[in-house]
């Protein structure tokens, strides 16, 4: 079943205000960017977003006023600095963090993916975060006190990965849970550096990540995850994390940053253009 | 599995440097916590831990396997400003991922994880998710990531704290992001090393001590600097220094660009 | 993702075979059962519906795709009477595991898979554990591999019986391994296909009912070969025949050596 | 750390009288067949083996008077037939089979190897397994009902992989789950068809299935898992199953089996010289 969009705005469409989303990859590297900015254009709003730790894919659509509540364990830019929208949205009282740990999340995300009501997990005990996440439960099996945490089952889950082919198997390569990610939600939206045939997919089945009866739609964005990195493909773009930093510092100058890279750019191609990446026709 | 017994240091014998910088010392100093065998883990935005696991790896713990959430025994070309990065995957015997690395520490497989915080209190309690009300934060920090898990999950404990200060060492944290209190984690709650000094706790009592001062550090600049009441054992002896052999592998193979300082 | 509708037969124009044998009259009716689009599940020693899989792919269902607990969506080079080898993940997109088979199905993304046991009742129990008493067996039986959770998770279930016999369709079986009488199961039961006739559930009482008898098989035949009473529509319709197209994929390309035969 | 033990008879020397096994591959594929069979030369009794599906792996350990207890969800020879000691020593009383469902152990498996004391999930309802298997629990969250099954956690996991370094980095081709099997183990014993640097194993991480910090031995067995095949490098040994099972019928003449495939060839060269697989000098 032929599962390829022709752009960006069509994959974005399918991203409804009020969605729950998760996102592939990490602070620097295997962010869908080029799938978020294509969302942020399209005024989506209200969107629950659930990571374990992430930074800018995060931080630019609580930027961008999408997000009313983000689930996670971490946000920010590691040895880079703090994320600025998010702090500040978090300290003007404008965004509900629901703060917990990162195997807490995952392990909610991985029943999801299984299709169960909860998991289980050892740990939190003793943290302020087990106040806080109330909807999290002890339990004693013989002596043994375990916690049980309630899937999360996303509307949507956005991955930018390697590469698939028409039908919708997923490759990447190095370090990644985007099998237990996609398979947790409904609608499962993918990003490739490359459309690749199947007979390529069936040469290297070690490196499918989600198959494509899992997926939902891919679209063909080369260098999609910039400004972060692609393992192996790519590095991330410090100089731009820098600006991105430097121009988060106020949230008017935010603004700027946004009409430049991602309400002026009306297309992945020219954003790819505006920043020197396009690659050569 | 079981832990191998801490080995007395392999460095005794070898020349010291008297010309490090307190990056260096503190990297040298962790690097000394790791036992040859370990199965070691960081977090997310732990420079300073990366270069001590690749500097004890060299050195006194060749057997030592780093798990991070990138890959198992990682062999990155160069440092960075970010921890969790594929390049710290570079050459790794196998791929990891997020939920697995914790999955190993669950199952008790990783003897040592190295964690830091913006505050901790004498009972080892730390804050990494907030600064003032919790509802209404003067300052939003990022989160813990996986503390409040790994805090019960793995063997042994290291923190790695680069600015003493008292107001980084209150009384009492604002939110425990990391428990230090908590009956599972007490014994497990190893050292706390310092740009000043290295600590460790009271088995009994769960109180932090002070086990060794940095060279040039006196024990009342330690107290000044800490928000409650160190233990102190009859006699401080003097941090050991980091070795010739330490500092030329920092400078030359592992941070030639001087990453370390901006990991502080 | 929901299911597509079931559309009429694509071949409904197509030339009927009339020398087909009965293993290809009941691959061809088992691929019938399968739906473009489905993601579909097969068992160990399941060799006829392993073929009717690949036969249903060829055919009217070019998007349906194979989970089995090799790969995905294999493209196996010959036929075997092992249905759990690594020759059925030849080809796939995507290497897959016993856990992941079970979690997809348990996540809701198998829409439909083929089961066999030793003996089956009205209410569409099966039995693959052990004949006579439990305890003290007169044949101990392999076990029903993942059946048990299966007919829980598997969206619509079609079971094959290549020996129609009374003994086999008992009113009750020796020992339930596969559940057919739970309210979750009942709904998921779809059809029985055997040597003789192919049978589904009433939805109201969950009784099993006659559907079609196969060519030359007669009510009375298919009544004295269970030994229960089947509910009995008005009119019974003899099943379709196989298509000169699908035998002849069966013969050349599918499975030129005839292991059909062995796996009935 | 150097794990690699100089041959079989070591590597068996690690399994106790007594000890909980599991056991790599399926029917027909990747089963430890010549760590089993020095297993057997040694006259380890009493193990309690657990499977989710085999064969040959199990009835030959069972036919050897090994084993105490097997807990499983299916053992046989799929279109081969029954598996005869199998079936013998349970018709006859003489075998404690705990029947389960495949994934019902998978997850007690899992559940060890997460470290956790049970795993939920979903099914059995309506089956008698359910009134078999009375470690099983039901537990209702809101308003489902899930099993939760008891973590298993073996002393011992016997597999038989591709190729590893000798720091016991375990590779694989092909479907496989055997990275929880290991973890969930206290003891790993791994016999591999070749053992490779450890630069050849940093070359392809996506292979790697269980690392050396978990794998306790390694030991270099090529056609180690003869009768039985190696994904994507030798088939399984059709002839041999048939004579295997034509020699199961009878105990006696089992023990013929037994006597000349088991205790006749003393180490692993002699049975590859028997049976005419010795990689040429």
């Amino acid at each position: 079943m032929n599962k390829v969009l022709p752009n960006l705005d069509e994959a974005a469409a399918l991203v409804k205000d009020g969605d729950t989303i998760t996102i592939s990859g990490a602070f620097f590297e295997q962010a869908p960017m080029a799938l978020i900015r294509a969302i942020i254009r399209r005024g989506v709003k209200n969107l629950k977003v659930v990571v374990a730790a992430h930074g800018i894919a995060v931080d630019i659509l609580v930027g961008a006023n999408s997000v009313r509540t983000v689930t996670g364990a971490y946000v920010g830019f590691e040895g880079y600095g703090l994320a600025p929208n998010f702090r500040r949205a978090v300290e003007e009282g404008r965004l509900d963090f629901q703060e917990s740990a990162c195997f807490a999340i995952a392990s909610a995300i991985r029943a999801g993916a299984l299709g169960l009501p909860f998991m289980p997990l050892k740990g939190l005990f003793g943290s302020d975060l087990e106040q806080v996440r109330t909807e999290y439960r002890t339990f004693e099996w013989d002596d043994e006190e375990v916690l049980l945490v309630p899937a999360i089952k996303p509307d949507v889950c956005l991955v930018h990965a390697h590469r698939a082919d028409a039908e919708g198997n997923v490759q990447t390569r190095g370090s990644s849970w985007d099998d237990t990610l996609a398979e947790a939600a409904e609608r499962i939206i993918v990003t490739v550096e490359e459309i690749v045939s199947a007979e390529e997919i069936r040469r290297t089945p070690e490196f499918t990540k989600i198959p494509g009866f899992v997926t939902t739609a891919v679209v063909e964005a080369p260098r999609g995850a910039h400004p972060t990195g692609c393992p192996f493909e790519y590095d991330f773009d410090e100089a731009h994390i820098k600006r991105y930093l430097e121009m988060g510092k106020t949230a008017d100058e935010f603004q700027n940053y946004l009409d430049e890279y991602v309400y002026g750019p009306k297309t992945h191609d020219d954003y790819l253009l505006k920043m020197g990446l396009a690659v050569p026709a | 599995m079981t832990e191998k017994i801490e080995t007395s240091t392999a460095v005794s014998e070898a020349a010291y440097v008297q010309d490090y910088t307190l990056d260096e010392l503190m990297v040298a100093t962790l690097a000394r916590t790791i036992r040859d065998g370990n199965t070691v883990m960081h977090g997310v935005a732990s420079m300073i831990p990366v270069m001590a696991i690749q500097l004890a790896k060299a050195t006194h713990a060749p057997d030592m396997v780093c798990v991070n959430l990138e890959g198992v025994d990682f062999r990155p070309q160069r440092c960075y400003l970010t921890t969790e990065y594929f390049a710290l995957g570079e050459g790794a015997v196998q791929w990891m991922s997020l939920p697995r690395m914790f999955e190993h520490a669950q199952r008790g497989r990783i003897n040592l994880g190295f964690f830091s915080g913006a505050q901790i209190d004498r009972i080892g309690n730390m804050n990494t998710s907030a600064l003032g009300d919790y509802q209404q934060p003067s300052v939003r920090l990022t989160g813990g990531a996986g503390q409040a898990i790994l805090a019960h999950t793995v063997g042994r404990i290291v923190m790695w704290l680069p600015r003493h200060e008292s107001r980084r060492f209150p009384e009492k944290v604002d939110f425990v992001t990391f428990p230090g209190h908590h009956p599972n984690v007490k014994k497990r709650l190893d050292k706390i090393v310092t740009n000043l000094a290295v600590m460790g706790f009271d088995q009994e009592t769960g109180y932090m001590k002070l086990i060794s001062t940095h060279p040039g550090v006196t024990v009342e600049q330690v107290q000044h600097n800490t928000g409650f009441e160190l233990l102190m054992p009859s006699e401080v002896p003097e941090t050991e220094l980091p070795t010739v052999e330490q500092v030329r592998l920092l400078r030359e193979k592992i941070d030639p660009e001087g990453v370390r300082k901006q990991g502080m």
